[in-house]
């Protein structure tokens, strides 16, 4: 039998929320799907569209930019320019035909280690029935 | 170059080890061309662990180190350290995250060591891009500035200056004192808030370290913390303090009568005048607005019977430029204007007061010489209605918030007015009693009990002269019943705004203001003294509405914060900062927009990055459209490898 | 009515009083359906300048090469350039305006309104035509276009050719100019975004294969960026050219570029290209859809740039290029920003 | 070998070719562009000029040279690319861009040759048509020493003669291609042949654009190396790359690494197209360019295409099909520049 | 078919030296191939160097044909190839594919003195036709060497120029003063005039920036150096080393087939696209 497809997901975290919100579901031993790798940044509002167009064409199945929610920015605002960019890039890739379910933002706190969870749970569920993603990825 | 980099993965007893197989991380690990040196161990945080680190670093003459181990959180001042023990710089050591983020969440032992290479080898990308980084470190002007001369702006000037530091305070009005020396008792000791307040103003006017700058307006402050200069405009008072004997004779002649401020409009002054008796600095201003003008010729009273010379017209106005080291604002408040308040009649009828000419009625030094008496005809009220919430608390129409301390003043007014009037009845409409507090409640108790005021829970629906009354048309919606109340006087407890000129104010120091125009402090819960400017801290009630013991707390906090910046001769900034690549950048600006901290600015059609003040977010990095700013040790570069790393190709 | 003569007139006493340096305008090329640009330096070479609606081109590119012609000169002549713009390639300089890439007072704005017509699809009219090669054209009171093929004239209505961005234009006179031509009408055309609907009610595989067929055609010749007035980095973020490199640079900056495409134009690359520039164009594109008209495998870019001006338009409110003092779409945000894709 | 074969066998023909990957002209949406055939029947030889020449068949875009996989102890391997083993036959090639592809054959058969480029060639069969009418407004070969009807690079040339076409095959790759269906076609009569070259005299007489005495150009050119004519004739252009990347005779390259994976280190070096036009073309790491305007750079096209390739080769690095000009953006027209050139004092 | 001219062949580094530190680094790098294989290069040509992943750079040999045990490099660090070049450590593995361009004439320089000129990283390709010349040293008349470089530190080949003192004439400059200096102090073509080699039965091969070669060039020929007695490299960028890809021209010379090696007499014909 042909093994499980599990899908590669790349989650962009801020540093203060997100990224702490993910040690707290560690710390707090919940469980989710090993698909996700976590890469730390200072603040949602520092994930420049390249960097997830970059992740699609290096094979990621799944992106995800998550920070603090609205008001609760480490850096005052970062996160309200990260929504509006997103949201750009979130229409700018259904429009060309990439299944919307490939691409997540998600506002996290630091004391939401239970909605980690949860977000990178239904993401892996989500991501299972399509496949791999080939429609961006490079030619290897 | 390429790097030397060392990788060490924690087992934390089986916290890492139980899920992850630690040994083939760090076999993995060593497949990467810049790894020299790979190992494992089971305490890495432990003394042992440490000393591995540090003798590998040198044994191997590593330049960077990993450690894969618990959250950054945790331990990577540790490891930085331990780093720099070694011998590198402190920036080369970077966390990966293995346990919160891998072992701790998963079960499957081989997709999990599957996941802790992957978070390895991306931590070791970081790394091996990293930039050696020192601390930016920023020379302080040891004084410190305060803005405001109320209660909040001497509580904190006082307490600077009382740790050593200089402090300039500046004052717009011609005396210190604030709203605070207006009041007559203060709630809920009933002690004489002059009594209180004027030893302080005199400590003030008396201080060896602080400069008092009165009827003066900061007009500019430019850098940045530690650093700040403040450009301060001296208004002319037209009367040399220091010849001035106080005579009063100039008072005496001076034609020109208009309201007295302190008074709020209660009593008369005079062109030339002192705001109050125990005003400090104690001298005369001459308010060119009133004067017929500083010709002999119009006038040139005063300066006829002036005998020491001290009144001088030629005195102009003088810009002052200091050089500071952070900041307090305590900017105060106002009552909220009259003209927003004509369905209470305030401004209409004499005989409807606010909160702060009340106090002066009751105040013994006031226009009645604490005599509770009617504006207009000088007879003592009988029946008097307190309002309460008026223009607090209603989103629709005026403001949304809760002025917070009206409920006391409110008790307290209604409690002296019964003292100077025990036949007198005091109504008081409320929607509900806030009296959180020390010692509030009770003192809200004993208005009720042992003053027999009357508290009628709701609003009021129409104020009305008839017949020298003033008719108070009400609901009590305990009893559910209308009332109506002929009433002698109203006070009305009008919602406390943001001084006015805040706004503008607050832009010239580019501060943020919150929706209702108070200052924005830079987080509600851990920082409320501070605002987003680094050096730049909150006082008093220009940040939100306060009674006077939280005023003078948040004063010492804020000067507290404050000494914490004058207190050293160098201060210490992340060197994670943006840095702008001067030949990608076309000056767009756009960069500036989004940063936070002002940390940008255009310099040479190019952006420039103020390494203070940047906080090193990023947010300037993914809005650049040409990649021209970046964050230094977390650059673009640095992602699309870890992103590579990250995918596992 | 937009009157040729008079702006020839105009033309020729700007040339004459040294108030421009030269005049970017458009002349009538080899090609009949088209006009190409033309750089008037002397006074008696206005009689070369046409204005009709072969005027396809945004001009406003060549500002860019007057600056950096400027850049590199010493003691370069800081006149201004009198310059030919339209509805849409005024609003590309109120965006050069509003990024500070060149200041009002390095363009003389000759604003012409394009009123109720527009400028022509040559595909439309080549359509038309079923093959047969243009000779020559007239316009025929601003109603129709008379084309003479060998074999034969025909009459088309001009609005049976426009542009599809002219159909959807909604501001079809300049926002800013010096001096001005033509009506101020605005226009409100029912639907300005209808040539999107028909991707947008496309099923996802659907819209997918439709991008892969047309994104794969793209040969990277780079004639969409080089014709965009937005496009104005001299070097490009995808496609690093090097042109920013100075003596200065270092070989470490050198080599740590990242090559975010490669040069191979798969089909992954090619979305990365267009996927890039079309972000880089979120709030910045004013609807000029050169981009589109220069491509020689006919990708619709276009459909790409405008979908992304509606969901500015209807996420945010924003429009591009009207007011240069406004700040630019993505630094910049509201509360209310909608989150519903937010979790 | 001169024969005639009636349209309606015309698919049958091709059908006969199975081991032949068929490329012919195919309409997508408005444009023309050669593709691979899958069914004969569809094959429409009726078509204008397509965007890109065959030589994206003959000399595609992007080549892999090789494929690389390195790792951190040990040597690297180096896996050299060739193309597969694919005879293709094109069909309806314009003798334009016939002539094209045997001016690329004498730069990349120049020693030392190029091992992709003949790996390529060497399997591809050239089937002509002679364009009557002209497929471009813009056709010009007749000045660069080309015509309708020339055979120069084909290996046959076919003519549309109504419901049939004459079918002159060239080389012994041509008349391998008949003999696969040797029985539908039959000998071209004299009558046949004569009305041939009635055929190709009036297609001669539809090119309508020229550059009158073109020999003079190459000299011509040689004292214009410093003249401001280039910054004025440049003036519009946008620096793209329509012109060269669209030429049937430009062949400048790039060659650069594509990673595929970076632990262990895996990629491929590939050869993409490049042009003179782009601005990083000539320019030096240090950041020297010794094309740094757009100006220097339509001068080496002309000069490379009307001077360089000359003195090199004896030959216009340029067949006239006219592609540069229809479809510049801003209306730069080749002929217009020569004409100039000539006429420049 | 011939062998694929495209396909590098590897080949070890067997020797690092840094040669200057600083900002702008070179480093000499000494290769030996892994395979025997039929490479062989003359005086003044130049070879592809490849890191795998990174791409190629065509750097001129700077080892006298000679040498039949290594080639030798010495590389500026200056872009994304040479950066990574300058990563590498003894006993890693490089590409090489060449040799490609023309050579120095040196047969045919028999007999006649020979003035070396070199500016910086120019030395390099002069280094291969000067230890040529020494390695038979009895055919050639009077060898000098004219060598600068902005400061001492820039100097490449500092030991071996030392050593070469006993052998030839070397006059060494440096652009400006500095301590403990004791030669020339000016620009190599300031040193050159002051040297005034002589033009009699000589040749001059002259290498470095292009801004010093155009002056030298002016010194030499005011020297009374006729053009045919001038020979000097020039540098452009290269992709192909075959002459195809197209770049590298000037005029209808590709540098990398028709060049590097130019007389003053044929480059003053080509226009100055370099």
């Amino acid at each position: 039998m042909a093994e499980e497809f599990e899908p590669k997901i790349i989650a962009f975290l801020c540093k203060w929320c997100s990224s702490a919100g993910s040690d707290l579901a560690g710390v707090s031993r919940m469980k989710y799907p090993p698909n996700v790798v976590p890469i730390t940044v200072m603040c949602s509002g520092s994930v420049s569209p390249l960097y997830i167009f970059n992740a699609f064409q290096k094979g990621a199945d799944g992106v995800l930019v998550s920070g603090c929610h609205p008001g609760d920015c480490h850096y005052i605002k970062g996160n309200f320019y990260a929504r509006r960019r997103i949201a750009l890039v979130k229409e700018l890739i259904e429009y060309i035909g990439l299944e919307p379910q490939r691409f997540k933002m998600s506002w996290v706190s630091a004391a939401e280690g239970k909605k980690y969870t949860k977000i990178i749970q239904d993401f892996v569920q989500e991501l299972k029935p399509l496949g791999p993603q080939k429609k961006l990825r490079r030619e290897k | 170059m390429k790097k030397r980099t060392g990788v060490f993965v924690c087992h934390c007893g089986i916290n890492i080890a139980g899920t992850v197989d630690v040994k083939n991380v760090a076999e993995e690990l060593m497949k990467h061309s810049d790894v020299t040196h790979s190992e494992d161990y089971v305490y890495m945080c432990s003394d042992p662990g440490q000393k591995l680190i540090e003798n590998s670093i040198k044994e191997h003459n590593l330049d960077s180190v990993v450690v894969a181990c618990c959250s950054p959180n945790l331990h990577e001042t540790t490891f930085r350290n331990c780093a720099k023990a070694g011998g590198i710089n402190e920036f080369q050591c970077e966390i990966a995250n293995i346990r919160e983020q891998c072992s701790w969440v998963h079960k499957d032992k081989l997709k999990a060591t599957e996941k802790a290479i992957k978070i390895t080898r991306s931590t070791v990308e970081h790394v091996v891009k990293n930039k050696s980084l020192e601390p930016i470190s920023i020379p302080v002007t040891r004084r410190g500035l305060v803005i405001g001369g109320g209660i909040a702006g001497i509580q904190a000037a006082l307490d600077m200056a009382n740790s050593g530091y200089e402090v300039i305070l500046v004052e717009k009005s011609p005396s210190i004192g604030g709203h605070m020396i207006q009041l007559s008792e203060t709630f809920p000791t009933l002690d004489c808030s002059q009594c209180i307040l004027t030893p302080k103003m005199v400590d003030v006017s008396k201080h060896p370290k602080i400069k008092l700058l009165t009827y003066s307006e900061v007009q500019e402050i430019t850098g940045y913390v530690g650093n700040f200069k403040a450009k301060i405009l001296k208004k002319p008072t037209y009367v040399d303090p220091d010849k001035c004997t106080l005579c009063d004779k100039c008072v005496d002649v001076c034609p020109i009568v208009v309201p007295n401020e302190f008074d709020i409009g209660l009593t008369g002054r005079k062109a030339i005048y002192i705001p109050f008796p125990q005003a400090i600095p104690a001298t005369y201003t001459l308010d060119i607005v009133n004067c017929p003008g500083l010709l002999p010729i119009a006038c040139g009273k005063c300066i006829d019977v002036c005998e020491p010379g001290a009144i001088d017209y030629d005195m102009k106005p003088e810009i002052i430029e200091e050089e500071i080291g952070s900041i307090v604002l305590a900017t105060g408040y106002d009552l909220y204007d009259k003209e927003n308040m004509k369905e209470y009649g305030y401004g209409k009828y004499a005989d409807v007061l606010d909160g702060l000419q009340f106090e002066r009625l009751l105040s013994a030094s006031g226009p009645t010489m604490g005599e509770v008496l009617r504006p207009s005809d000088h007879k003592v009220p009988k029946e008097v209605v307190f309002i309460q919430c008026v223009g607090s608390r209603d989103p629709e129409l005026h403001c949304a918030y809760c002025s917070k301390i009206c409920c006391m003043y409110t008790a307290k007014h209604a409690m002296l007015y019964k003292h100077h009037v025990p036949d007198g009845q005091a109504y008081i409409f409320y929607i509900d009693i806030r009296s959180g507090g020390k010692d509030y409640e009770e003192f809200v108790q004993r208005a009720k009990e042992e003053d027999g005021v009357v508290y009628l829970r709701g609003k009021v629906s129409k104020i009305f002269e008839e017949n020298g009354k003033i008719t108070v048309w009400g609901a009590d919606t305990l009893a559910g019943k209308d009332i109506e109340i002929n009433a002698d006087m109203v006070v009305l407890a009008t919602a406390m705004r943001p001084t006015k000129g805040a706004e503008e104010f607050a832009k010239k120091l580019k501060v943020s203001l919150d929706k209702d125009g108070f200052l924005s402090e830079a987080h509600p819960k851990l920082r409320p003294v501070e605002s987003v400017t680094s050096g730049l801290f909150f006082a008093g009630a220009a940040q939100a509405p306060k009674d006077i013991p939280e005023a003078v707390a948040q004063a010492s906090g804020a000067a507290a914060k404050a000494i914490i910046i004058l207190s050293q001769d160098h201060l210490f900034h992340s060197p994670i900062v943006a840095e702008v690549s001067l030949n990608l950048c076309t000056g767009c600006g756009m960069c500036v927009d989004v940063c936070p901290y002002d940390a940008l600015s255009l310099k040479d059609n190019k952006a420039e990055v103020n390494e203070v003040l940047c906080e090193g977010c990023g947010t300037c990095s993914a809005t650049c459209l040409r990649a021209a700013i970046e964050v230094k040790n977390i650059t673009p570069g640095q992602i699309y490898e870890m992103i590579d790393a990250s995918v596992g190709g | 009515m937009v009157n040729l003569e008079e702006i020839k007139k105009e033309a020729k006493n700007i040339l004459e009083e040294g108030k421009v340096k030269y005049i970017i305008g458009y002349a009538k090329s080899s090609n009949a359906l088209m006009a190409a640009p033309t750089f008037v330096k002397k006074p008696e070479d206005i009689d070369k300048l046409i204005w009709d609606p072969t005027c396809f081109q945004n001009l406003v590119k060549f500002l860019l090469d007057e600056k950096r012609k400027k850049a590199r000169e010493k003691e370069p002549d800081i006149r201004p350039v009198g310059i030919f713009v339209k509805g849409c390639d005024s609003r590309a300089i109120n965006v050069l305006l509003q990024e500070k890439f060149i200041t009002r007072e390095d363009v003389y704005i000759i604003g012409l309104s394009c009123e109720d017509l527009g400028v022509l699809d040559e595909k439309k009219i080549f359509k038309k035509l079923k093959g047969e090669e243009p000779e020559k054209i007239e316009f025929d009171q601003r109603k129709n276009i008379v084309i003479s093929t060998k074999e034969k004239t025909i009459k088309i209505p001009l609005k049976e050719i426009l542009a599809e961005r002219c159909l959807e234009c909604t501001s079809s006179f300049p926002v800013i100019s010096d001096v001005f031509w033509g009506d101020r009408n605005n226009r409100s055309p029912k639907e300005p975004f209808k040539s999107l609907e028909q991707i947008e009610s496309l099923s996802q595989e659907k819209k997918w294969d439709f991008w892969q067929q047309q994104l794969s055609k793209c040969i990277r010749c780079y004639a969409c960026r080089s014709v965009c007035p937005m496009c104005y980095c001299d070097e490009c973020v995808v496609d690093s050219i090097n042109l920013a490199i100075t003596a200065d640079t270092t070989a470490e900056e050198k080599s740590q570029k990242i090559k975010w495409i490669e040069k191979s134009p798969e089909s992954s690359e090619n979305f990365g290209y267009h996927l890039v520039r079309a972000m880089h164009l979120a709030g910045r594109c004013i609807d000029c859809s050169e981009c589109e008209r220069v491509c020689p495998v006919d990708i619709p870019l276009r459909l790409l740039n405008k979908k992304l001006e509606k969901v500015a338009k209807e996420l945010f409110d924003y429009k591009a290029g009207l007011d240069p003092e406004q700040p630019s779409l993505v630094s910049s945000f509201k509360d209310e920003d909608p989150e519903d894709f937010i979790r | 070998m001169e024969k005639i074969l009636t349209k309606k066998s015309f698919p049958a023909w091709v059908k006969n070719l199975q081991s032949y990957t068929v490329y012919a002209p195919e309409k997508q949406e408005n444009l023309w562009s050669y593709e691979v055939i899958q069914n004969p029947d569809k094959i429409n030889l009726e078509y204008l000029n397509t965007v890109l020449a065959p030589k994206k068949i003959t000399y595609p875009q992007r080549e892999i040279f090789l494929q690389f996989n390195t790792s951190k102890e040990g040597k690297p391997q180096i896996k050299e690319v060739l193309p597969e083993e694919q005879p293709a036959v094109i069909f309806g090639v314009r003798p334009c861009d016939a002539k094209a592809i045997t001016l690329t054959d004498k730069v990349f058969g120049e020693e030392p040759k190029d091992p992709y480029y003949w790996s390529r060639r060497n399997q591809t069969i050239l089937v002509g048509l002679t364009c009557n009418p002209p497929p471009s407004p813009n056709c010009f070969c007749l000045s660069v020493g080309g015509s309708p009807h020339s055979k120069e690079g084909l290996d046959i040339l076919m003519t549309d003669m109504g419901d049939k076409y004459h079918i002159d095959s060239l080389t012994k790759k041509g008349e391998k291609l008949i003999k696969a269906a040797e029985n539908l076609f039959k000998p071209a009569s004299p009558k046949d042949k004569k009305e041939l070259e009635k055929i190709q005299r009036e297609s001669e007489k539809k090119i309508k654009r020229e550059i009158k005495d073109i020999k003079n150009i190459p000299d011509k050119l040689k004292d214009m190396f410093e003249s401001p004519f280039w910054d004025e004739e440049a003036m519009s252009c946008i620096r793209c790359g329509i012109c060269t990347y669209l030429c049937p005779t430009c062949y400048c390259f790039d060659i650069t690494d594509e990673l595929t994976s970076t632990l262990p280190l895996k990629g491929k070096r590939v050869r993409t197209w490049d042009t003179c036009q782009f601005p990083d073309f000539t320019m030096h790491s240090s950041g020297h360019n010794p094309r740094p305007d757009k100006a220097s750079r339509l001068r080496q096209r002309i000069l490379h295409k009307f001077q360089y390739h000359v003195e090199n080769y004896q030959d216009y690095l340029c067949t006239g099909c006219g592609r540069c000009i229809s479809l510049c953006p801003m209306g730069i027209d080749i002929i217009e520049i020569l004409n100039k050139v000539r006429d420049y004092e | 078919m011939n062998e694929n001219i495209y396909i590098p062949k590897l080949a070890k580094i067997i020797k690092i030296k840094e040669e200057v530190s600083g900002l702008r680094p070179i480093k000499t790098f000494r290769t030996q191939f892994v395979e025997k294989n039929g490479f062989s290069h003359q005086c003044g040509q130049c070879a592809m160097l490849s890191v795998l992943g990174k791409g190629e750079s065509m750097i001129s040999i700077s080892s006298s044909p000679l040498e039949k045990d290594f080639l030798q490099f010495s590389i500026l660090k200056m872009g994304r190839v040479t950066s990574a070049l300058h990563e590498t450590e003894v006993g890693e593995i490089i590409g090489i594919r060449g040799p490609y361009g023309n050579n120095f004439p040196i047969e045919n320089w028999k007999g006649k003195n020979l003035i070396f000129i070199g500016g910086g990283i120019g030395l390099a390709p002069i280094w291969s036709v000067l230890h040529t010349a020494l390695k038979k040293k009895e055919d050639y008349g009077k060898l000098t060497l004219i060598y600068g470089a902005r400061t001492s530190k820039d100097l490449v080949f500092k030991e071996e120029l030392e050593k070469l003192n006993k052998k030839m004439n070397v006059h060494l400059s440096v652009d400006v003063e500095e301590k403990d200096w004791k030669e020339y102090v000016g620009f190599v073509p300031q040193n050159v005039t002051d040297k005034k080699p002589s033009p009699d039965n000589s040749i001059s091969i002259t290498c470095g920036p292009p801004i010093m070669i155009k002056f030298v060039i002016k010194a030499l020929e005011e020297l009374g150096f006729k053009d045919k007695q001038i020979y000097t490299t020039v540098e452009n960028k290269m992709k192909c080393g075959i002459g195809k890809c197209g770049r590298c021209n000037i005029g209808k010379h590709y540098i990398c087939k028709d060049g590097p090696v130019y007389s003053w007499a044929e480059l003053k014909t080509l226009p100055q696209e370099y």
